[in-house]
């Protein structure tokens, strides 16, 4: 550190501004930057990842397409083949099913089959989560799904400086990167907010690497592992039972893919408790890779057992009292963190 | 049309063109009727209690709320040629098909309001309504309501029963792969199924004209060899190419399309501004209701007492489902993971 | 047990001539079976899935679709709705993107939407697995996939015996089953194969409970578990390292979902070791979910960090040698095997 | 096409039906006879090494293989009118699209023998030959191979230059959604892309007329509203076919569609026992290679001598991409999991 480094300027703004504002720096800087998508343009995007950006970039760069994922996706993946760096969006993580085949078996797989010859450096956007009532098929996160096969980095920011910077990277990246954002951490005006979902974001270019976990809070009775939502829902039940004695660590995960074991193993190996909390399926998904990449290490650093906290292997339900029983939300985090603890 | 739907039984008559008798003029303007009432209705309650603010998750109904206003010629046309042994599958805006098609309306709103007394038991949710007793279902995720319509048309046939599958998507639907797949696969089969696309102009905020270069989808019959048709929004064009549709379905002759140039009267969703929107200066004189009442005024099907009944009719109607929306239990937290599997076996 | 019951006959058969029985005598004993996908009819299965069964059965109840995967599934979900038990083939697993959401958002999701209103019997069959040089888009086991996203049974038989039973009992399932058969175990006489794909198998009606894993040989030193085709690699190694005095266990697990989470933890309680093998991509799938299976109830079973040998995350390379150095194969098993005892 | 296609470099010319000149004329033979005298060899390397019996895992050449033998006029009278400039994507069947575009012999043999020098390294294969080059691609999934070429093509042409994209797939993924989806998009979007439909009568075993109620896909076209046009498995009639729709994608007057009516002369992949077919009587007399080398004899572009040449240049340079690929190093195992990601990222 030199003596004439001055802090980074910042202003406070949702996750959604911050979001925006990386793809616009990004394409001021890059003419080859294009967003592609259902709804994108006119509409600003549902969940408003693209607020302003036709305005200041005009159709031919902000594009709605006809509901033909399938055939957008692959645009993307061609235009970037070609040099461009398309910014794809897929309006929910739900739609994946229609178009799976371009993402995992294209996008992901031909840098791979080409043997490095041909890169296809674009980024997928997805909006994911539940907890509003929209039902089985519009509130999945099926991050598990997209981090299981190979070829594709996937990020999942909770804070508006990590959209920012994940985005900024996310664009960068000569490899294809999967981008969910959750609609509960955008700040959206029409849906309920945590606090965090407005915070202090760094002005001008930011870039936060892919691959790398934040400690969002340090803490030395137990680990909790999360991302995106979650992430502000542990903060809140950390602070909640500080005053009690427990002092919670918050691994913030950002990336799956690739995944920060070190991250993982180093605070389990301080506080020798886990908690998982994750909004996706319960099994054969994220939770169980955080636990394996304790025991991939060393089972021992496991004082107790792990508590996995996700949604129990069941499609969202619609009527809120269902849905917030199966949603990974403050009370059931606190009861797993007290289960590790023992009180 | 069942007599969930309506309170007459309409006869199955006339030929192309041909106005229908009195009786189905009435029928189809109180299916209508009912429809609108039952829109206005959701429409409401779900807006009550939103605030402070707009809160898409709070309140008797909350999340996603996609309302049909306008569009209900297409429902009442096409399910006045049905019995509820028929199957219909409708989208993410699926209430007018519901309504006509003559599922039960408290069951229908009871999920709606996620009430264990629903439909799905409040699992589903507005876009997830699914009758066994009409052969109702829908789909959130588009153009994928069409394939498990095959589905039921292809035991229908295999039956050898002359029951049929109706088939709706909105016009933005059709440029999406399942569409292809469906209209292809139920034309090589001769599938008994109608498939109705509903061409309201836009898909959310993006108008047809940006997503498909040609002007009708009815032309896209042409690529299965099947018959197409397009109709503007009126209930008795409807009505009429729905009767061909459905007979030949029933014959044995296989599959139809039938587009409509329908109306979206109140935004995508609730919570929708519309900026986007180019086109709503004349909505209220489109509204295919009031034009429909002029015309039965004037054909002297519709006087101002049948009118009255028609929007007390299913105004009560309407209410009472509401009510027993609102009064059913809350389903139970314990009971969240339930009904994932059913624990039936052939024996 | 009563002193009249008779050993049910048994002959030797392949993998894919004991499922197409199981299928044969559903459609003889209940009218509303039918079977669809390509090539299943004349061609008789690429995989040979449906041998003889369009001479037998003709082509009203063995149908040859059209290449319209999102159709045709659709179909049978539709027809099942309609109280018909129709089985549908996906002619490999790797095709899933084409159509995953008729899986996931429909035949999975529709008898939870419809609060248990709406029943969906059907049976989705897909071929898997590599090992012969298919490439990328032809060699996947996605197993852990379709295992993630709640609402279908999943399947996965090893053995000619299971594979009759498994089918039988997931075409009288009144839920969706996805029955994944790996084409390494299919006795296919066109690929190289393991001795165990033809085994003794059950005449007449044969059963086999779907969720409950199989002790396929008994040891006291190591658990491996595992399933489909690494099932013979791992009996093998077991086999080979017996004289050497080491005594392992192997697991079937036969079934995902429901996942027999009983069986594994009561086999590693016994020997305090464990290799997971799995041909699917290693993270975010089956090996950690397994892993977490025993760290759910105590992490304290595990003596040694528990060994997870699967393809690692990287798509299947065309050149053999590269195919098989990822592929879970005896080498690496046996090295897992050999890591665990410390030998 | 290329010079590595064909030694003859082909003006660019003719009208409609009119007959191409001898230059041309002789290029088109050559090409065919290249393509064809590849899969020869590759066939012939494939089979070597599988026995006792058939093992489909083992030898030089393992994995699944489809060979194109009888498709060649489309390679051939597609890629007439490209320049490496342009893209080229194919399916699990691309050989002869590949020869005919110019892929280097060299690396993409090695490829298919999995070797180190091979296009992917090794790592892809027979169905996955990606070579940035010539902007060639393919890929195995059925239809799957249309929607990256949308990509390239909006690339050339936001970039604002001529060059397009072609788009080949069988007729049995005609009826695939990504179908759909690709031609509704490049229509709307008037992408420079060429549609070309192999239609070889057959998917795996099941017959065209058995997956799809039309006559032609080209009828297809007219749901987009773009040019469709089918053909016979003429080298000229698809030449000219092409012309035009190359012509109209560089104008930017965006995609047509093209189906050639073609042969699959062997099985749908070797070791396929054919058991299903009915059409297999006259292959040889339909085989299009010998039929054009008779029109070209009679018309005086070829004789004795020149055709003699044209197998011993395609055997020369065959022989010599086997050799190549052959004595190339096979990928070191401690490398298998490289070339997931790679390192770099725009500075
Ligand atoms: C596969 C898929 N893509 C996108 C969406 C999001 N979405 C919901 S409704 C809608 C517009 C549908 O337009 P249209 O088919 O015309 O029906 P309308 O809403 O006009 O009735 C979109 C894009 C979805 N539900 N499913
Ligand atoms: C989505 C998908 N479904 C099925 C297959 C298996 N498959 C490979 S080739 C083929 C037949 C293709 O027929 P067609 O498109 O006519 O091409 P052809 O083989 O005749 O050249 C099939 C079904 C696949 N590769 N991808
Ligand atoms: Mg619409
Ligand atoms: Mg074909």
């Amino acid at each position: 550190m030199t003596i004439t480094e001055a802090p980074q300027a910042t202003r406070r703004l949702t996750t959604s501004k911050a979001m925006v504002e990386a793809i616009a720096q990004e394409m001021e800087r890059d003419p080859s930057v294009f967003y592609l998508g259902e709804d994108v343009g006119a509409y600003g995007g549902i969940f408003s990842s693209t607020t302003g950006l036709l305005e200041r970039f005009g159709p031919q760069r902000i594009i709605d397409t006809p509901i033909s994922e399938t055939a957008f996706i692959g645009l993307g993946i061609g235009a970037a083949v070609e040099g461009m760096r398309p910014i794809v969006e897929v309006m929910f993580t739900d739609f994946m099913g229609v178009c799976l085949d371009q993402i995992y078996n294209h996008m992901a797989k031909i840098h791979f089959e080409s043997g490095g010859n041909v890169k296809v450096p674009m980024v997928l956007t997805m909006a994911a989560g539940g907890g509003y009532s929209d039902g089985a098929q519009h509130s999945q996160c099926l991050w598990g799904t997209f981090a299981h096969l190979p070829g594709m980095k996937v990020v999942v920011p909770s804070t508006p400086a990590d959209a920012k910077g994940l985005m900024t990277s996310a664009i960068r990246d000569d490899n294809p990167v999967v981008y969910i954002f959750h609609k509960g951490v955008m700040g959206l005006p029409w849906m309920v907010k945590n606090p965090r979902s407005i915070d202090e974001v760094p002005d001008g270019e930011h870039t936060v690497p892919i691959g790398e976990a934040r400690v969002a809070r340090e803490g030395s009775d137990v680990t909790v592992v999360t991302l995106s939502l979650s992430v502000h829902h542990a903060l809140d039940v950390a602070e909640s039972l500080a005053p009690q004695g427990i002092d919670v660590e918050v691994v913030d995960l950002r990336s799956l893919v690739p995944l920060d074991r070190d991250a993982i193993v180093a605070s389990v190996a301080k506080t020798g408790r886990l908690v998982v909390v994750d909004e996706d399926y319960l099994s054969f998904g994220v939770s169980a890779e955080v636990v394996a990449s304790v025991t991939d290490r060393d089972p021992t650093l496991l004082r107790v057992p792990p508590q996995r906290i996700a949604v129990p292997d069941v499609p969202i339900p619609y009527a809120h009292d269902l849905e917030h029983a199966v949603l990974p939300r403050h009370d059931r985090i606190e009861r797993a963190v007290r289960t590790a603890m023992g009180r | 049309m069942t007599t969930e739907a309506a309170s007459t039984s309409i006869p199955q008559q006339s030929r192309r063109g041909e106005v229908p008798e009195a009786a189905v003029r009435l029928g189809l303007y109180r299916t209508m009727v009912l429809s609108r009432t039952y829109e206005e209705a959701i429409l409401r309650e779900y807006h009550a209690d939103k605030g402070p603010g707009f809160d898409i998750g709070k309140g008797l109904v909350p999340g996603e709320m996609h309302l049909s206003a306008g569009q209900e010629p297409v429902a009442a046309g096409v399910c006045a040629h049905l019995t509820t042994d028929d199957a219909v599958t409708a989208t993410h805006r699926p209430h007018h098909l519901a309504v006509a098609h003559g599922v039960d309306l408290r069951k229908m709103t009871a999920e709606i309001f996620g009430r264990e007394t629903g439909l799905g038991r409040g699992r589903g949710g507005h876009m997830h309504l699914f009758d066994p007793a009409t052969h109702f279902s829908c789909s959130g995720i588009i153009a994928e309501g069409y394939p498990p319509a095959l589905g039921q048309a292809f035991a229908f046939q295999r039956r050898g029963t002359d029951r049929i599958a109706v088939a709706v998507t909105g016009e933005g639907a059709a440029n999406q792969g399942a569409f292809h797949e469906s209209l292809n696969l139920a034309a090589r089969w001769s599938l008994p199924v109608v498939f109705v696309v509903e061409d309201n102009d836009w898909g959310i905020s993006v108008p047809r004209d940006a997503a498909t270069a040609i002007g009708s989808n009815a032309d896209r019959a042409a690529a299965y060899g099947i018959p197409g048709e397009r109709v503007e929004n009126d209930v008795e064009a409807v009505y009429d190419a729905a009767r061909r549709a459905v007979a030949r379905a029933r014959a044995g002759d296989g599959p139809s399309l039938i587009e409509v140039h329908t109306l979206r009267m109140w935004g995508h969703f609730e919570g929708d501004a519309q900026g986007y929107r180019t086109d709503l200066a004349d909505v209220a004189e489109r509204d295919p209701i009031p034009r429909y009442e002029e015309v039965l005024r004037k054909a002297g099907v519709l006087d101002d007492e049948k009118v009255a009944q028609a929007k007390a009719d299913a105004s009560r109607r309407v209410e009472d489902a509401v009510e027993f929306a609102r009064s059913s239990a809350i389903p139970d937290p314990a009971d969240a993971t339930a009904y994932v599997f059913t624990e039936g076996a052939l024996r």
